[in-house]
């Protein structure tokens, strides 16, 4: 038999003016179960809790009701009170007396009865509460990082430097990202090479960091600080170890014009290749599907070259399988094909270019060398044209968002073609100019002041070729009027789209996408970094379109989550989570269909009766919220929810169920 | 040819006075007549930037949207523009957030007409005369409507020179065809237009003018 | 023990001829409409004294049995207050409870139970004046449909939550 | 293969040679063509320019008609493809305006039938094969700007049988008999013509930017498919050239004429009724003769 004890608070005057607290208290002793019942002025006072305690060990109470204020503020005070006097800290509960009754009546009898309704609910829960105990997980100390662009390397060194290792996987054959591809980053324009190589040296050296490129995540499963990861490390064709990255096989390998994929299909590679020369690792991989030796049975010309016998032909696949306790996705962006704007085009003129090929012709390590010359004949171009929001804010061809950075880097670039062209023309057609950071908007005045771009207020309509040149018809709203500009090149900011297979990538994780495929962020303001899973985060533009100081700072945000993680030795799991009564289950998966957390697996299991084999659901503890939406949905109440039973819930209606009047 | 309406307008202060004289109807009447949603014009420009009658026209056709969004009706009702759009759908064909203008041009000289401020009068007697036209005989006569347009735009001597050449180059027919659903289509222009063409009772057209309404034929 | 109750039902006996009043059962999210209401007591904000609160950790927690429960114990009314769409803590729980309880709300007539007796709300952390004005509104809407003669039909009940009842009683 | 024809009013006047070529090559490649019995005007732009409503009535009442036929529409004209199309499309989804105008009609229209326009017909891939073999003088000297103009091709969601800003239909149909196409910017550009009448002068611009630019490709022709474009390129040409001192002699063909030319057919009437002389292009630079019989007939 229960032994409840009932604690009704005053408030000082916020409670006790509206209700009859020496009444409440008074009847609510005579409830069921009920031993004991005091009232005081200030519960969650010292001498308030200790009135509890003491009542605690007097009577014999093993459980607790407070009829105070809401439990939203002081749940967690009376859990530690009766901790305190050694009862497990859940078979407390609270009656909103404050908040829910005397605040918002101001009928004395009424608001009273009501408190003591309130206090018969919390009665009738509190006598079938059972104890709660949190549990206690293993935890892997691995971090896995999933992308090997800013945001990925940032993320690694940081959670490297805390002291935990990382494994880096990079889909590409280097670490870099996008990054790698440009010249300068706004709005300072540092050399993006002077800033970003060192961290990427930096990852290659640092003893905690494992870079696994041209590799790719194949399986994930488990949960919170015991994932197991399966890595594909595809075939290199290249001995890691034994390669000392001299460069001699690819300056000798006889394929040619590849069109490098690092360089936007404006520089070539060759069969062997590095993607850039400063590339990490660089160790060159073979293109199977060029390589002669591959496609052909011939040359092996880099094999016989190779100094060290590096290459290996008949490298294969492997899998990797890791234990992972944490994971940042970081698989950044890609960029929208244009091809689909007829107006412009359809990706059929050789100088409409796109912003990132511009950023490869403006690199002093690019296939130019930093000379901007338009790809139709590499001439200098002497009136370049730059178009915002390709395929951003556009609903007819592409994407209603804006991405975010092309203003900055129209302006970026604008100003870069002044630099190196001093009288080229620059004009920027934009809608808007989204210059929101710091020194932004200072760099774009420099553009147009300083450099001397000039910027249209407006849309272009059509691009199509005439006489050698590209005619771009725009309009300049604020003059009212058509423009043409017989152009020599065209650069187009096409908008920032998820990597194509970031569907693919998300339901390996168990996280979600909206409704363009960007990944999901627990809360939009709150839990930025945080995926509704617990373990994995995200940094960068694999989110929602940012520029390199945001993605850096989300990185670092996404890497101290999981430092944090990291710093306890275990997992503590919530207590108030589902669990199946696995006698009674069928075995029917809707609560696993429903659990937004997916944190319920089938499982197959003896049946102690029948002694055949079944299928049931188990909850997995380190996922659960404890939301109860399988509770609600399973049809045998097998899917039980700790702390708000069915039960318990049907008990505080029941109670209310013996006043038979109206309120 | 006098334009009252378009002298007004012109002398007027350019400010466009909001909240007080807005007349908030005016963007409603214009979405539900053309069916098109105006608040999601962004005012890019690119419809004017693709149009080819823009060179013609006093605004252009993303002003022509803003004044609606804003609610400013009489500019736009008393503009070139909207007798100027070809109607060629460029411009819908383009818009990043797909709202047709081209149907909204179609609104707006919808109200003009009913209100009488057709400001390109021969554009919009051109389309009255080829409706009547149609109301005559259910189909188009070239010569008897090229006549009445003519006449009625006080326009004899233009194009006299296009008309004998392709008159000679047996391009243009004397004797109308009259369809023997005549009445049928005379009804179906009749229920569907606020206010219907009056198809003169003499067959063959005579030179005179259509009734005159105010904006319309009347000059 | 006794004693008290019987006290308790005099008080309520005196009342009756009074004034009669609806009862409303309230069932409400923790995240969001559980702490409007706290934000509604905060702000001092009025409103009737018929609605008896239980709370629950999401709106998709919510098993219709409960309502059915409810309006068999005699209640005249049955609230439940969820995150708006987008807000939930637990990412999409009251999607669930929304396509849930629509449901359930269609099945009511078949069980003699006025639908309207039944509403299904989102309310935010912040809408504490909208908590108020749907505890209000519930309460006129069930004194103008008058006292609740109960459930009619067991039988519906019965099929969609079997063995609950049955388990509970 | 029959259709239920819609030649409209351009091509019982202006554009006589429109139709004229049109029944000559339909009847050779095996294309029946059945004229809509008393027909009515589509409307053209000056019905959606004076009510939405009149401008669904009028194509309805040839729909319905077309119906009760049991018969796909065949349109010539670019300009009643598009009105004919836009309410075939219209009154099929809008079942309360199909229902208020039905009313009225004497054959309602209920969306059994749909419209379509010649170059989507005679383009079929089926008919590739019966054009083929129809050809008898292949006109390889002629290098055309094929010109779809606005009506054709947009809104591309309602007309939308080939793209709209780079279609390429009448390419591929002038193709197979020989005639080598350019590749040319305004292909789809307006050239004005519901302002024929009422503002020559922007007619006269819109036609010289058109003209100028099939010029600067390497045409020697323009192939169009609409009797306003048709109209407005070639009686313009003059004063384009007028205005603008620039001599163009671009001859304006439909492309059913071509068509008619290549398959050796009897079109010799409608050559004559060009502004611009045709002979010329026609018989430039001979090939296997053909210009000489073209000449004869
Ligand atoms: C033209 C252009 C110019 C820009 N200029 C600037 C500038 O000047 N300044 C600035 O601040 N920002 C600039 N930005 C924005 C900048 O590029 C991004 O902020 C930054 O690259 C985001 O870094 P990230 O690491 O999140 O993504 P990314 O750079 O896209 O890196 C993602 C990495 O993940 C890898 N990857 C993807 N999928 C997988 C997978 N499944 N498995 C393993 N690896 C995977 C990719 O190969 C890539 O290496 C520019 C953007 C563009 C388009
Ligand atoms: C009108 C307005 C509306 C906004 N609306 C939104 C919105 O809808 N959504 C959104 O995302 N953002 C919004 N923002 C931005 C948002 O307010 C900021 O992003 C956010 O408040 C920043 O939080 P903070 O903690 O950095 O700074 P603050 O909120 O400014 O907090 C700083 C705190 O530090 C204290 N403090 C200052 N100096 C000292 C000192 N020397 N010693 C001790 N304490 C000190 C201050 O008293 C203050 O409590 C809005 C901003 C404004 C102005
Ligand atoms: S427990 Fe709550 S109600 Fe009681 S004194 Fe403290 S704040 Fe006031
Ligand atoms: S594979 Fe051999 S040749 Fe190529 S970079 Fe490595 S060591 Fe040099
Ligand atoms: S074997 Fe292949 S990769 Fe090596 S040099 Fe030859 S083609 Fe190039
Ligand atoms: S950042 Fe600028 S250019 Fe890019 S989509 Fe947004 S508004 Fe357009
Ligand atoms: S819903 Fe219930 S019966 Fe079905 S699998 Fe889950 S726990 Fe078992
Ligand atoms: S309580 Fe919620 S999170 Fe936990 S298993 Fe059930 S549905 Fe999933
Ligand atoms: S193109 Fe569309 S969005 Fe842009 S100004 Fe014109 S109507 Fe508005
Ligand atoms: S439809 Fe009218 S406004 Fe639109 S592009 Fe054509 S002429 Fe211009």
């Amino acid at each position: 038999m229960a032994r409840i004890g009932v604690f009704v608070c005053w408030c000082g005057s916020n409670i006790a003016k509206m209700v009859d607290v020496k009444k409440a208290a008074e009847i609510a002793g005579g409830f069921p179960n009920v031993v004991y019942s005091a009232d005081y002025k200030y519960m969650c006072s010292d001498p308030g809790q200790n009135i509890v305690k003491d009542a605690i060990r007097e009577h014999k109470l093993d459980r607790v009701v407070i009829g105070s204020c809401s439990p939203r503020l002081h749940e967690p005070t009376f859990q530690r009170c009766i901790g305190g006097a050694d009862l497990n800290p859940y078979m407390v509960e609270m009656a909103n007396l404050r908040e829910h009754c005397s605040w918002v009546h101001d009928d004395r009898e009424k608001a009273t009865d009501k408190a003591i309704d309130l206090l018969r609910m919390a009665v009738a829960k509190v006598a079938s509460d059972e104890p709660l105990y949190t549990t206690k997980l293993p935890l892997t100390k691995r971090a896995l990082v999933i992308g090997g662009g800013i945001a990925g390397i940032q993320a690694a060194l940081d959670i490297a430097n805390a002291g935990y290792p990382v494994t880096l996987v990079e889909r590409t054959p280097s670490i870099g990202g996008h990054m790698a591809q440009y010249d300068k980053t706004f709005p300072t324009l540092d050399c993006a090479a002077c800033i970003l190589t060192p961290k990427m040296v930096d990852c290659a050296s640092n003893p905690n960091i494992q870079i696994l490129s041209y590799s790719e995540v194949e399986d994930v499963s488990g949960f919170v600080g015991n994932f197991e990861v399966k890595i594909r490390k595809r075939a290199r064709s290249v001995n890691f170890e034994k390669c000392t990255g001299c460069g001699i096989c690819y300056s000798k390998c006889p394929v040619r014009k590849i069109p490098n994929e690092f360089d936007e299909g404006i520089g070539d590679r060759r069969a062997i290749y590095v993607p850039f020369p400063q590339a990490v690792p660089n160790v060159p991989v073979i293109d199977r599907e060029n390589c002669r030796w591959f496609k052909e049975e011939k040359c092996r010309a880099c094999e016989k070259l190779c100094p060290s016998q590096a290459i290996e032909y008949d490298q294969e696949d492997e899998i990797l399988t890791e234990k992972i306790g944490a994971i940042v996705v970081a698989t950044g962006f890609k960029t929208w094909d244009h091809s689909a704007i007829g107006e412009y085009g359809y990706g059929k003129y050789k100088d409409v270019i796109t912003s990132l090929q511009f950023e490869r012709l403006t690199n002093a390590s690019g296939p130019t060398e930093g000379k901007v010359a338009r790809p139709s004949d590499g001439k200098t171009p002497e009136t370049v044209v730059f178009l915002s929001c390709v395929g951003s804010r556009d609903e007819n061809h592409g994407y209603p968002y804006c991405s975010k950075v092309c203003c900055m880097y129209n302006a970026k670039q604008a100003l870069l073609l002044k630099d190196k062209v001093h009288d080229a023309n620059a004009y920027v057609f934009y809608m808007d100019i989204r210059a929101n950071g710091k020194g932004y908007e200072e760099f774009v005045k420099r553009t147009i002041e300083d450099y001397g771009a000039t910027y249209l207020r407006g849309r272009v309509s059509r691009i199509f070729e005439s006489d050698g040149k590209l005619i771009v018809r725009g309009a300049d709203t604020l003059a009212g009027v058509p423009v043409e500009i017989q152009a020599d090149m065209v650069v187009l900011a096409t908008a920032m789209e998820p990597q194509t297979d970031a569907k693919e990538m998300a339901r390996k994780l168990g996280v979600s996408t909206d409704q363009h495929n960007w990944f999901t962020e627990a809360h939009p303001k709150l839990a930025p970094v945080e995926a509704l899973t617990a373990g994995v985060y995200f940094a960068g533009a694999c989110q929602y379109p940012r520029d390199i100081p945001d993605t850096v700072a989300q990185a670092s945000g996404a890497a101290s989550k999981v430092a944090v993680l990291f710093s306890k030795d275990e997992i503590t799991s919530e207590p108030m989570i589902a669990y199946i009564q696995e006698s009674s289950c069928a075995g029917c998966h809707l609560c696993a269909s429903v659990c937004p957390f997916t944190a319920i697996d089938m499982v197959e299991v003896t049946d102690p009766r029948t002694k055949k084999p079944k299928m049931v659901a188990r909850v997995n503890a380190g996922i659960c919220h404890g939301c109860g939406t399988c509770a609600a949905a399973c049809r045998s109440q097998s899917a039980k929810l700790r702390g708000f039973e069915d039960t318990q819930i049907l008990a505080e209606i029941e109670a209310l169920a013996e006043i038979t009047s109206g309120f | 040819m006098e334009q009252p309406a378009a002298s007004e307008h012109n002398t007027e202060s350019p400010t466009i006075i909001l909240g007080v004289r807005t007349d908030a109807d005016f963007r409603l009447r214009v979405e539900s007549l053309s069916g098109e949603k105006v608040m999601q014009c962004y005012q890019c420009g690119e419809c004017t930037a693709g149009c080819p009658m823009a060179f013609a026209m006093d605004l252009m056709p993303n002003q022509v949207l803003r004044m609606v969004q804003l609610g400013v009706s009489k500019p736009v009702l008393e503009s070139s523009t909207i007798w100027l759009c070809a109607g060629c759908e460029t411009c819908a064909a383009r818009c990043p957030r797909l709202v047709s203008l081209s149907k909204i041009m179609d609104a707006l000289r919808q109200i003009a007409l009913s209100e009488g401020k057709a400001r390109e009068r021969n554009v919009a007697r051109f389309h009255k005369i080829f409706i009547d036209a149609v109301a005559r005989d259910g189909r188009v006569h070239e010569v008897g409507m090229l006549a009445r347009y003519k006449m009625a735009a006080r326009d004899l001597f233009s194009d006299m020179g296009l008309g004998l050449r392709m008159f000679l180059k047996g391009k243009l027919k004397l004797m109308p065809d009259k369809i023997k659903g005549v009445d049928e289509v005379r009804r179906l222009i009749r229920d569907t237009t606020e206010t219907p063409p009056h198809p003169s009772p003499k067959r063959g057209g005579s030179a005179a003018p259509p009734p005159s309404r105010r904006g319309l034929g009347g000059g | 023990m006794s004693e008290e109750t019987t006290t308790i039902e005099q008080q309520t006996e005196e009342q009756k001829p009074k004034v009669w009043k609806p009862r409303i059962l309230g069932i409400l999210c923790n995240w969001c409409s559980y702490a409007g209401a706290d934000l509604a007591g905060s702000s001092r904000l009025q409103y009737p004294p018929n609605v008896r609160i239980i709370r629950v950790p999401c709106s998709g927690r919510v098993n219709p049995q409960y309502i059915f429960k409810a309006f068999q114990r005699g209640f005249e009314g049955v609230l439940v207050l969820g995150c708006h769409p987008g807000d939930c803590h637990y990412a999409k729980g009251n999607y669930y409870a929304r396509r849930r309880l629509m449901l359930l709300k269609k099945f009511l007539p078949s069980l003699g139970i006025e639908p309207e007796r039944f509403h299904f709300e989102w309310v935010s952390a912040s809408e504490g004046i909208i908590f108020a004005e749907v505890i209000a509104k519930m309460t006129k809407k069930l004194e103008d449909l008058g006292p609740f003669s109960g459930v009619s039909v067991v039988q519906g009940v019965t099929q969609i939550n079997t063995d609950a009842e049955d388990e509970h009683r | 293969m029959k259709y239920a024809y819609f030649p409209g009013c351009s091509l019982h006047s202006t554009a006589k040679e429109y139709d004229c070529s049109t029944k000559a090559v339909c009847e050779t490649i095996g294309v029946e063509l059945e004229e809509i019995p008393d027909w009515n005007c589509c409307g053209a732009s000056s019905a959606h320019s004076l009510s939405h409503k009149l401008s669904l009535a009028l194509p309805a009442r040839n729909l319905g008609i077309a119906e009760k036929m049991g018969l796909d529409v065949a349109v010539p004209c670019a300009a009643c493809y598009n009105r004919m199309r836009a309410a075939e499309q219209e009154l099929r989804g809008n079942t309360s305006e199909r229902e208020s105008i039905n009313k009225i009609l004497s054959a309602p229209f209920e969306g059994g039938i749909s419209v379509k326009t010649l170059p989507e017909i005679i383009g079929a891939p089926d008919l590739a094969e019966s054009i083929r073999e129809n050809v008898k003088k292949p006109l390889s000297q002629l290098k055309a700007a094929c010109y779809y103009g606005c009506l054709l091709v947009r809104p591309p969601k309602v007309m939308g049988f080939d793209d709209a800003e780079d279609p390429r239909s009448l390419d591929n149909i002038v193709s197979a008999i020989g005639v080598e196409t350019v590749n040319w910017p305004y292909k789809v550009e307006c050239c004005g013509a519901s302002f024929a009448l009422t503002k020559p002068s922007i007619v006269v611009k819109l036609t010289y930017d058109i003209l100028r630019y099939a010029k600067a490709a390497g045409a020697n022709c323009i192939v169009c498919a609409c009797p306003l474009c048709q109209a407005n390129l070639d009686t313009r040409q003059k004063d384009v050239e007028a205005k603008y001192g620039e001599k163009f002699n671009l001859p304006i063909f439909y492309f059913t004429e071509l068509l008619a030319l290549a398959m050796d057919l009897p079109v010799e009437d409608c050559l004559k009724r060009h502004m611009v002389a045709t002979d010329e292009v026609l018989r430039a630079p001979i090939t296997v003769g053909s210009g000489e019989n073209a000449d004869k007939r």
